[in-house]
Parts: C-alpha cells; structure tokens; sequence
C-alpha cells in the first residue's frame, strides 16, 4: 500500500504562505544588507536550501519527513549563521541537534505506531514531542539558544530564525498536540509571554530585546495551541504567520540601524527617526502592530487568542500584563533608536539601503491586506470570527499601550537599576552555557580528526552491537 | 562447504579492516577497503551457491543457483570499481597539497 | 565442484591477501591484491556464477590495478609514512587493532554460522529461473535480471558511474594536458597492433551476446576501456587522444545514457511503463539468437557505452596529470 | 583414441606443470631482473602452452578445443611482448646495475 507523502491543508498551506514571503523578503533584503558579491551568492543559495526543506516539512504526512527535513532546514541556517559566526552557530547546532534526537525518538514511536501529523500522540510519546519540538520553539528553560543566536545572526537570518525557524517548533506542537486543554503548554505560554516581555525591556542590544521579544510573542501562541481548540488553533496560526512576518521586518530594521550606526547598542543610537524616515515609518507600523493597536492585524491576531483562551480568565490577565511590557520595550527601542537627538552623525547610508527598505515594504505589502480584512485568514482555517472591533477591546488595548508607556517613564527614572538586574541575569544564563557546554568539549576532545580512530570507534560498536545480539 | 566460505569471509573482513584501521598510508587503506569488498562479494556469491545447482544460463540442466545475488554482486563490483577509482583520485589530489599519502595528515575536516 | 579445490583456493585468497597487507613494498602489495582478484574470479567460476567471475576478472583486478598503478606513479611519496605511529593513540596500535579485528572475525562468523541451513531458492530466484525465456527471451538469466526485471536499478547504476566519472573529471581537471608520450617500443606497438582486433572482437562478442552467454555491457564495456589503457600505455597518450579524443568519449558515454532512456521511454510510449521489455514495443525472437530478448541488446550497448567510455575517462583523467610531471614511466 | 589422447594430454599437463613450477623457482632463485624475467617468461610460456595443449582432448568438442588453441596462440605472441615491454623498461633506467651496485654497497 501507498501512503501519500505529502498532504496539503488549509493549517500547512498557512505556514508555507508565511515561509514564502518571509525568504521572498529576506532574498529582497539580503541584496541590500551584504555588501560583498560572494556573501550574497552564498545566502541566496543557502535561502533555497533553506525553503525547499521547510516546504517539505510543513506539507509532509508523516514525522519522520517531518524530521527530517526540518533538520536539513536547521543545517541550511546553521551555515547561513557560521558565515558571520563560526562558534555561536555550532552552539546552535549542537542545541537543535540534542532536541532533534529527543525528537526522533518520538518520531520513532509514532512512525511505528503509524501515527502522521495531526493526530494527536499518546501520552508517552508526548514529553519526547514536547521536549524535542520544545528546543525549536524556545519553550521556557529550552530558550537559552534563542537570545544569543538571535541576537547574533546576520539581519535577514535573525529574520528567518525568528519569523519561522522558530514557528516550525510551533507547528510541530501543533500537529502533535491533543484535542483538549494541556496543563503544561498553557502555563508554559503564559511564563514565556511574561518572561520575553520582561527580559526585553530590560535589554539594551535590539537585536535582544527583538528576540526576547519572540520568546514573549511564542509565549502567546504556544498558549493558544495549549488550549486544544480548533479555535485555539486557527488562533495560534493566525498569530504564527503575522508574529513572524512582523518579526522578520522588526529584524530587518534593526539590521539596517546596525548597517547604519554601526552598533545595536541602544545607548548609543539615537535620532534614526529623521536619518531614515522609510525606515522609521515602517517600524511604526511593525511596532504598533506587535503591541496590538486597534488597526493592525496584530489587534486582530491577539484578539483572537484572547477569545481562544476565555475559559481561563487567569491566563489572559497575564498576558495583559505581557502586553504591557512588550509596549514598553517597543516604546523603549523607539524613543532610543529613533527619537531624541542624533548621537552619532557617521551617516554613512548605504547604497543599497533602498533594497534593505524594499524587503522592509515588501512584507508590509503582504501584512497590510491582513490589516483591512482580519477576517480573511481565520475563515481561510475554518473559524468565523466577525467581532474583531468591540470597543472593549480597543480600550483595552490602547490602555494596555499607555500603561506600558507609562511603565517606560518608570523605568526611565532610574536606569542603573535595569542594567544591574539585566547583568545579573545574564551572567546567569552564561553560567549556565558554560555548564553545559562541558559536554560538548568531550565530544569535541573525541572529535580529533583522525579518520582511522573514526573507523575504530565504529568497529567498535558493530561489535558491541554483534556481542550483544549474539546473547 | 558453507562454513569454510563463511571463515574466508571473516578472516579477509577482519583482515581488510585491521589494514584501515593500523596502516597509515592511503594506498594500503584502499588495500584494505578492496579486500573488506571481495569479502562481501564472496559472502554472496557462496550464498548464492546452491549444491548440485547450475549456472543461471538457460537451458537449466537441473536446479540453478540463485540468479538474484549474482546480479546484485555484478553491481557492486561495478559500484566498488568506481569508488576505488575516486578513492585514488582524491589521494592524488590531497598528495597535490600536502606532499604526502599519510591518512593522518589528511586532519583538515575537523571542525 | 569440489570441496578440496575450494579449500585450496580460498586458503590462497586468504594468503595473498595477507601478503598484500603486510608486504613494506606497495607495488608488490598492489600484485598481490591482484592476485587477491583472479584467485577470486577462480572461484567465483567454481561457485557457479560465471557472469560474476567475468566482471571480477576484469574490473576488479584487471582495470582497478591498473588505475592502482597510476595513481601510485602519479603521487609524491617522499616521506613514506612509517607504518607504525608511535603518537597516534593506543588503541591504533596494532595490538589493540589485532584484538578488535580477531574478536570481530570470531563473531562474524559466528553471526554467519547461525545463518548456515540448507539452502533453497528464495520465490523470486526461482521464478527468474523457471520464467525468464518467457517472459524475456534471454538465455541469460543474470543478465534478464539486470537487464529487465531490474533494469531501473541499472539505469541508476549507470548514473552511479556517470556521476563517479564527473567527480574524477573534476577533482583532477586543471592541468594542462601535454601530449608527451611516445609510446613503448617497435615489437609491443607491432604485436598490439596484431592482437587489438581480437581483443575488440572479443569484447564485441562479450557486449551483444550479454543476453545469451555470461557477459553483458559492464563487462564488454570494460574490456572496451582497457583496449583503450593498452592504446594509451602502448602508442603513448597523443596517439590515443587523436584516435578516440577526449569530446568522442564524452559523446559517446551521453550517447550511452541518451539510448537507455530513449530505449526506457519507448516502452513508457508504448503505454506499458518506462523500459517495459516484451510488454512494451519489443519481440522477443527466437531465443538462441542474436536478436532475441527484446530490447536487451539495446540496453546492453548502452550500458557497453556507458561503461567503456567513463572508465576509459577515469584512465584517461588519471594519467594526463602525470604526463605533466614530465616524468614519463612509459619509455 | 580418446584414451590414448587423453593419455598424451595428462602427460602434456604434468610437464606443463613441471615448466611453470621451475618458472617460479627461476623467479625466486634468479639473481637480477634480467635472468628472472628470461626464467620466468620462457618457462612460464612453455608451460602454460602445454597445460593449455594438453586440456585439449578434456574441452569436450570442437568448439571448446579452438578455444583453448585460441588462448594459447595469444598467450604465445602477448608473454613475449610483455617481458620484451619490461626488459626494456629496466635497460632504459638501468634498473639491474643499480640493484648490482647496491648489492655489492651491502656486501662492501
């Protein structure tokens, strides 16, 4: 018997959309953004390489497609990374590496029970699903990676990352999550939306604060996918595809103030706002966007995660209050980089910087029909949604935006306070790294290069393997 | 009959693989390489071999041998003979930089 | 077939491959080894298998030694790796090896000895041996199975071969060739001259009666290839450039997979599947005779094609750097 | 007749086997590259010739026959070819001097 290979479905056609304006973006920018003929050879090729396997993935039937072509995917940005990289890049590799082989025994299990992609696993398969997916999708205690790499990537690289690489962890929990509410994802959303908000305020890198960022917006849809609804689901993708598309512009943009200023630092920019106004303009509709102001597609998008988790009241005060500090950190990356005085007047504007801003418009071309039509994508997954613009929830949400203003104000009053607790922190979390990067260094001492110690170490274990069928 | 072909069969198996795994010149590597193949093709050939069968050209005058195996073996000499042929032409080229066929040399792929 | 004999190959095998690893001197490992292949064609014959015995005989220790000795003459190999190494780590030392390889021996054959039973043909060989004239029309039934039953197996073998051929083209491509060679002496281009019309008639015969006796492309096409080594290492390079230049064997290995695939989808067209035999647009004949079995022939000097041109390549790849040294070995 | 052929050709066999085995004694024996090579080529070509010959009332028919005197005619015109190729290979290089000279450097 044959089982077809690859299914198509509104919930795979949705991502695979989002996957095709984010690399068509991402190839538009990347023209811009490298300045050497060679490095845009490369990534135009690593783009391909990169989008046919994520195609592949998200349009397989079973899970070891899956898989594997999500981690041919993961290869393809681990050598877009170690262009600009090389040691942040293997780290990365190594971390989605050691998920991938918690996800492959999963895979294993329900390729034998022969269970495909959206139906739900049995329970003992499920902390190998959710561990293994849970490394991609930055799941809390999992998101180590995420700052750091993000944070360190080329522009339209953190863009990919950000904007999908990390949704596909998020299908993946999809596709294997359970038909009814799960105690383990809803609060784990809820940790991630707090946690990235609060983390993102306190940074003082752009490209970190935008990454936490993704950890607070995941935060959201990894909630909406524990509320186990077809609603919940329809929300959860809705939210994936305009979070992703939005991010991939908030990193474009923070790749052209690096290329311009030549620092992330926020203390450092300033007064961007009149320097590159295109730039500024389409910030502020990503910004208002994130935060969820009435108009954008983000206020449809976390509308309707909001209605997708009404049954639990608890859960949406917090991400209340996660709103609220993403509008602060968005407000603080605003002000900072664009408003106030210019700091530093190296005005050296690229040439290409027009195609940088063509990447930029190009995604805000594919986000603003989402904007006049917040409908359209959710009927396109099956849920009619028509409340979009109650007055509450206007209310609600440009209250959220002020109090987050006014959470910056605070903030803004005694600075040293952040930098004190965002050191502790990190230094925190860089402990932590080292730990448990002793591990790899044993591999990487076994790893010597030699071809015949390679060839003896395999001998090796055919031999443990015959000594042990043999008894 | 069986047996002793299945004790060549080790012997130049382990054979082959104590040549990769002790020598340190190329050559003698694709020495031992070629020898773990034609332990793998006399497993099948000898496996194919049915006592009293014939040889799978019609008209049988009897009960033949299997047919299959043969095939299959024909196609990994095929195969083998042009990955030894590459084999050489990757220690030409290596031998073009580093002057030398010492496998240990060849320490450029670790990462 | 007698056990006895066997025994005293195999113990032959067993020697000169011994012999051929520790042996310090490489030429006479790689004689050796050579050696090694015609002992096993030997048997390979004894087992029944002539069609294997064929290939091995020819490519394994007549074309790949040959390419061994290229390669050998071709490579720099001042400073000779000692063969001991006394900063690698213990366990590449030869003892440690030695009991790894032992233990691995004795449970190889130990996993083996489990399989040894009382043979009996499995379905599919046995229906390959009671329908192939039939359903084919060869009398070959290795070949109707290569050739037929399988041939989308070929068809990537080929492919394997092609893409094998491009590696070698392009790892050794750079240098320039220099036409240098002038060949080996008056009675070897004279006696060649005499014997290089059989040898083709012999590889003719060995191509198209592929369906009827052991034999087939791969084989004719090998002996195809080393009539062109013999060309090249009798007459010097430039003669056999100018006779068979490099473009032709280009062309003429594209002819080769250009024919399988035409000859394949001529049985798509026909509407019974890609290289459909005997369903499709091809009679089988009178089994016996030259024209039977269908498309076979076809898709035997395609493989043939196929086959000699890219090995005869790889030669030819191999030994153009060495011309460049200026150090001829052949004088 | 086929007894009293088969008869010769046993006999045809045993000496064949008697030439190639010295062959292999010559090359063993042989001082320098140049009597090795005369050993091995002239024995090993009688030999082979004579195994070859005496097969012949053991091929089972006409047509195994003139295959095995096939074989022999070219074994006979491609040996000699062979060992002229590498005698004169060595003389060009001078192989055999510089193998006498470094055998008597030892003994000296």
């Amino acid at each position: 018997m044959i089982s077809a290979l690859f299914v198509v479905a509104p919930q795979r056609v949705l991502p695979a959309l989002l996957a095709g304006a984010l690399v068509g973006a991402s190839a538009l920018y990347g023209e811009g953004y490298f300045g050497d003929a060679s490095e845009r050879r490369a990534f135009r090729a690593l783009l391909l390489c990169f989008f046919f396997p994520v195609l592949g993935a998200l349009f397989s039937a079973g899970w070891l497609e899956f898989f594997v072509f999500v981690e041919v995917s993961t290869v393809a940005l681990f050598l877009m990374i170690a262009r600009k990289r090389r040691d942040v890049a293997l780290r990365y590799l190594a971390v989605q590496f050691a998920g991938a082989s918690l996800l492959l025994a999963g895979v294993a299990g329900a390729t034998m029970a022969g269970i495909p992609l959206f139906v739900p696993a049995p329970r003992g398969l499920l902390p190998f699903f959710i561990l293994g997916l849970g490394v991609k999708a930055a799941l809390p205690g999992l998101h180590f990676w995420l700052p750091e790499v993000h944070g360190t990537a080329p522009a339209p690289v953190s863009a990919l990352l950000s904007g999908f690489a990390v949704k596909i962890g998020v299908f993946g929990l999809l596709a294997v999550s359970a038909h009814e509410p799960s105690y383990l994802l809803l609060p784990a959303g809820a940790f991630m939306a707090l946690w990235g908000a609060f983390m993102s305020l306190l940074q003082q890198d752009v490209k970190r604060l935008l990454a936490y960022s993704t950890i607070s917006q995941l935060g959201y849809i990894v909630a909406a996918c524990g509320a186990g609804t077809s609603f919940g689901v329809a929300a959860a993708l809705y939210h994936t595809t305009v979070h992703g598309l939005l991010k991939g512009m908030l990193f474009f943009c923070a790749g052209i103030l690096e290329k311009v200023y030549g620092t992330k630092n926020l203390n450092e920019l300033g007064g961007a706002a009149t320097a590159l106004p295109v730039t500024f303009a389409l910030f502020l509709f990503a910004a208002a966007t994130v935060i969820g102001l009435p108009g954008t597609p983000g206020f449809a998008s976390k509308g309707l995660i909001k209605g997708a988790l009404e049954a639990f009241p608890l859960l949406s005060f917090c991400f209340l209050i996660a709103n609220v500090g993403t509008a602060a950190s968005f407000f603080k990356m605003g002000t900072f980089a664009f408003g106030g005085v210019r700091k530093r007047t190296r005005d050296n504007i690229p040439e290409r910087l027009r195609l940088m801003n063509a990447g930029m418009l190009f995604i805000f071309a594919v986000l603003a029909p989402l904007a006049l039509f917040p409908g359209m994508l959710p009927l396109f997954l099956g849920v009619r949604e028509t409340s979009f613009y109650s007055a509450a929830k206007c209310a609600e949400s440009i209250f959220t935006a002020a109090c987050g203003a006014v959470v910056l104000y605070a903030y803004q009053k005694r600075p040293e306070f952040g930098e004190r607790l965002l050191n502790r922190l990190d230094g925190r979390t860089e402990r932590f790294l080292r730990t448990a990067g002793k591990g790899s260094l044993l591999m990487r001492r076994m790893q010597s290069g030699l071809l015949r110690g390679y060839l003896f170490a395999a001998a090796l274990a055919a031999l443990v393997l015959m000594v042990f069928f043999s008894w | 009959m069986a047996i002793m072909s299945f004790i060549t069969v080790s012997l130049l198996f382990s054979l082959g693989l104590f040549t990769v795994l002790t020598r340190r010149n190329a050559f003698k590597t694709v020495i031992g390489l070629t020898l773990m193949e034609s332990a793998v093709l006399l497993l099948l050939i000898s496996w194919a071999y049915i006592p009293d069968g014939w040889a799978p050209i019609l008209p049988l005058k009897g009960g033949g041998v299997d047919p299959l195996l043969h095939a299959f073996t024909l196609t990994a000499i095929v195969i083998g003979a042009c990955d030894l042929a590459l084999a050489f032409a990757f220690i030409m080229k290596l031998n073009k930089f580093e002057r030398t066929v010492d496998v240990d040399v060849f320490r450029r792929l670790k990462g | 077939m007698s056990e006895p004999l066997l025994a005293f190959f195999y113990f032959f095998i067993l020697v000169t491959a011994f012999v051929a690893v520790f042996l310090e001197d490489l030429l006479s490992s790689f004689i050796a080894l050579s050696v090694t292949g015609v002992l096993m064609a030997t048997v390979f014959a004894l087992l029944r298998a002539p069609d294997v015995a064929l290939t091995q005989a020819i490519i394994n220790s007549g074309l790949v030694t040959s390419l061994l000795l290229v390669a050998y003459s071709q490579t720099r190999r001042t400073p000779l790796p000692s063969e001991e190494c006394p900063e690698c780590p213990f366990w590449l030392q030869w003892p440690s090896a030695a009991l790894v390889c032992t233990l691995f021996a004795v449970f190889l054959f130990r996993g083996l000895y489990s399989l040894a039973c009382v043979r009996e043909l499995g379905s599919a060989p046995a229906h390959f041996l009671a329908n192939t004239l039939e359903e084919t029309g060869a009398l070959n039934v290795v070949a109707a199975i290569l050739l037929d039953y399988r041939a989308f197996d070929t068809l990537g073998e080929t492919t394997v071969i092609f893409t094998a051929v491009s590696g070698i083209s392009l790892l050794l491509a750079g240098g320039r060739y220099v036409h240098s060679g002038r060949g080996l002496s008056f009675v070897v281009k004279r006696g060649m001259a005499l014997l290089t019309p059989f040898i083709l008639l012999y590889a003719a015969s060995i191509l198209f009666l592929g369906h009827l006796t052991p034999g087939g492309g791969f084989q004719g096409g090998s002996v195809f290839a080393t009539v062109a080594i013999l060309i090249c290492v009798v007459y010097g390079t430039s003669f056999e450039a100018a006779r068979i230049s490099p473009k032709t064997k280009e062309t003429l290995e594209s002819g080769g997979a250009l024919l399988f695939i035409v000859v394949g989808l001529s049985g798509a067209a026909w509407g019974t599947g890609f290289l459909a035999n005997l369903s499709g647009p091809f009679l089988p004949g009178t089994p016996g005779s030259l024209f039977s079995g269908g498309n076979m022939l076809l898709l035997n000097l395609a493989v043939g094609l196929k086959v000699g041109a890219g090995l005869s390549s790889i030669f030819y790849a191999m030994i153009k750097i060495l011309e460049l040294e200026g150090d001829s070995w052949q004088s | 007749m086929i007894p009293v052929l088969r008869f010769l050709g046993g006999i045809c066999i045993f000496a064949g086997v008697f030439f190639s085995f010295a062959a292999v004694v010559a090359i063993l024996r042989f001082p320098d590259v140049y009597t090795r090579l005369h050993g091995g080529t002239k024995a090993l070509s009688g030999g082979a010739v004579l195994i070859l010959l005496g097969a012949l009332p053991y091929a089972g028919g006409y047509p195994g026959a003139i295959k095995l005197l096939l074989i022999a005619v070219f074994f006979l015109i491609s040996n000699p070819m062979a060992s002229h190729a590498i005698a004169r290979a060595c003389h060009r290089r001078s192989l055999a001097e510089r193998a006498l000279e470094r055998k008597r450097g030892e003994r000296g």
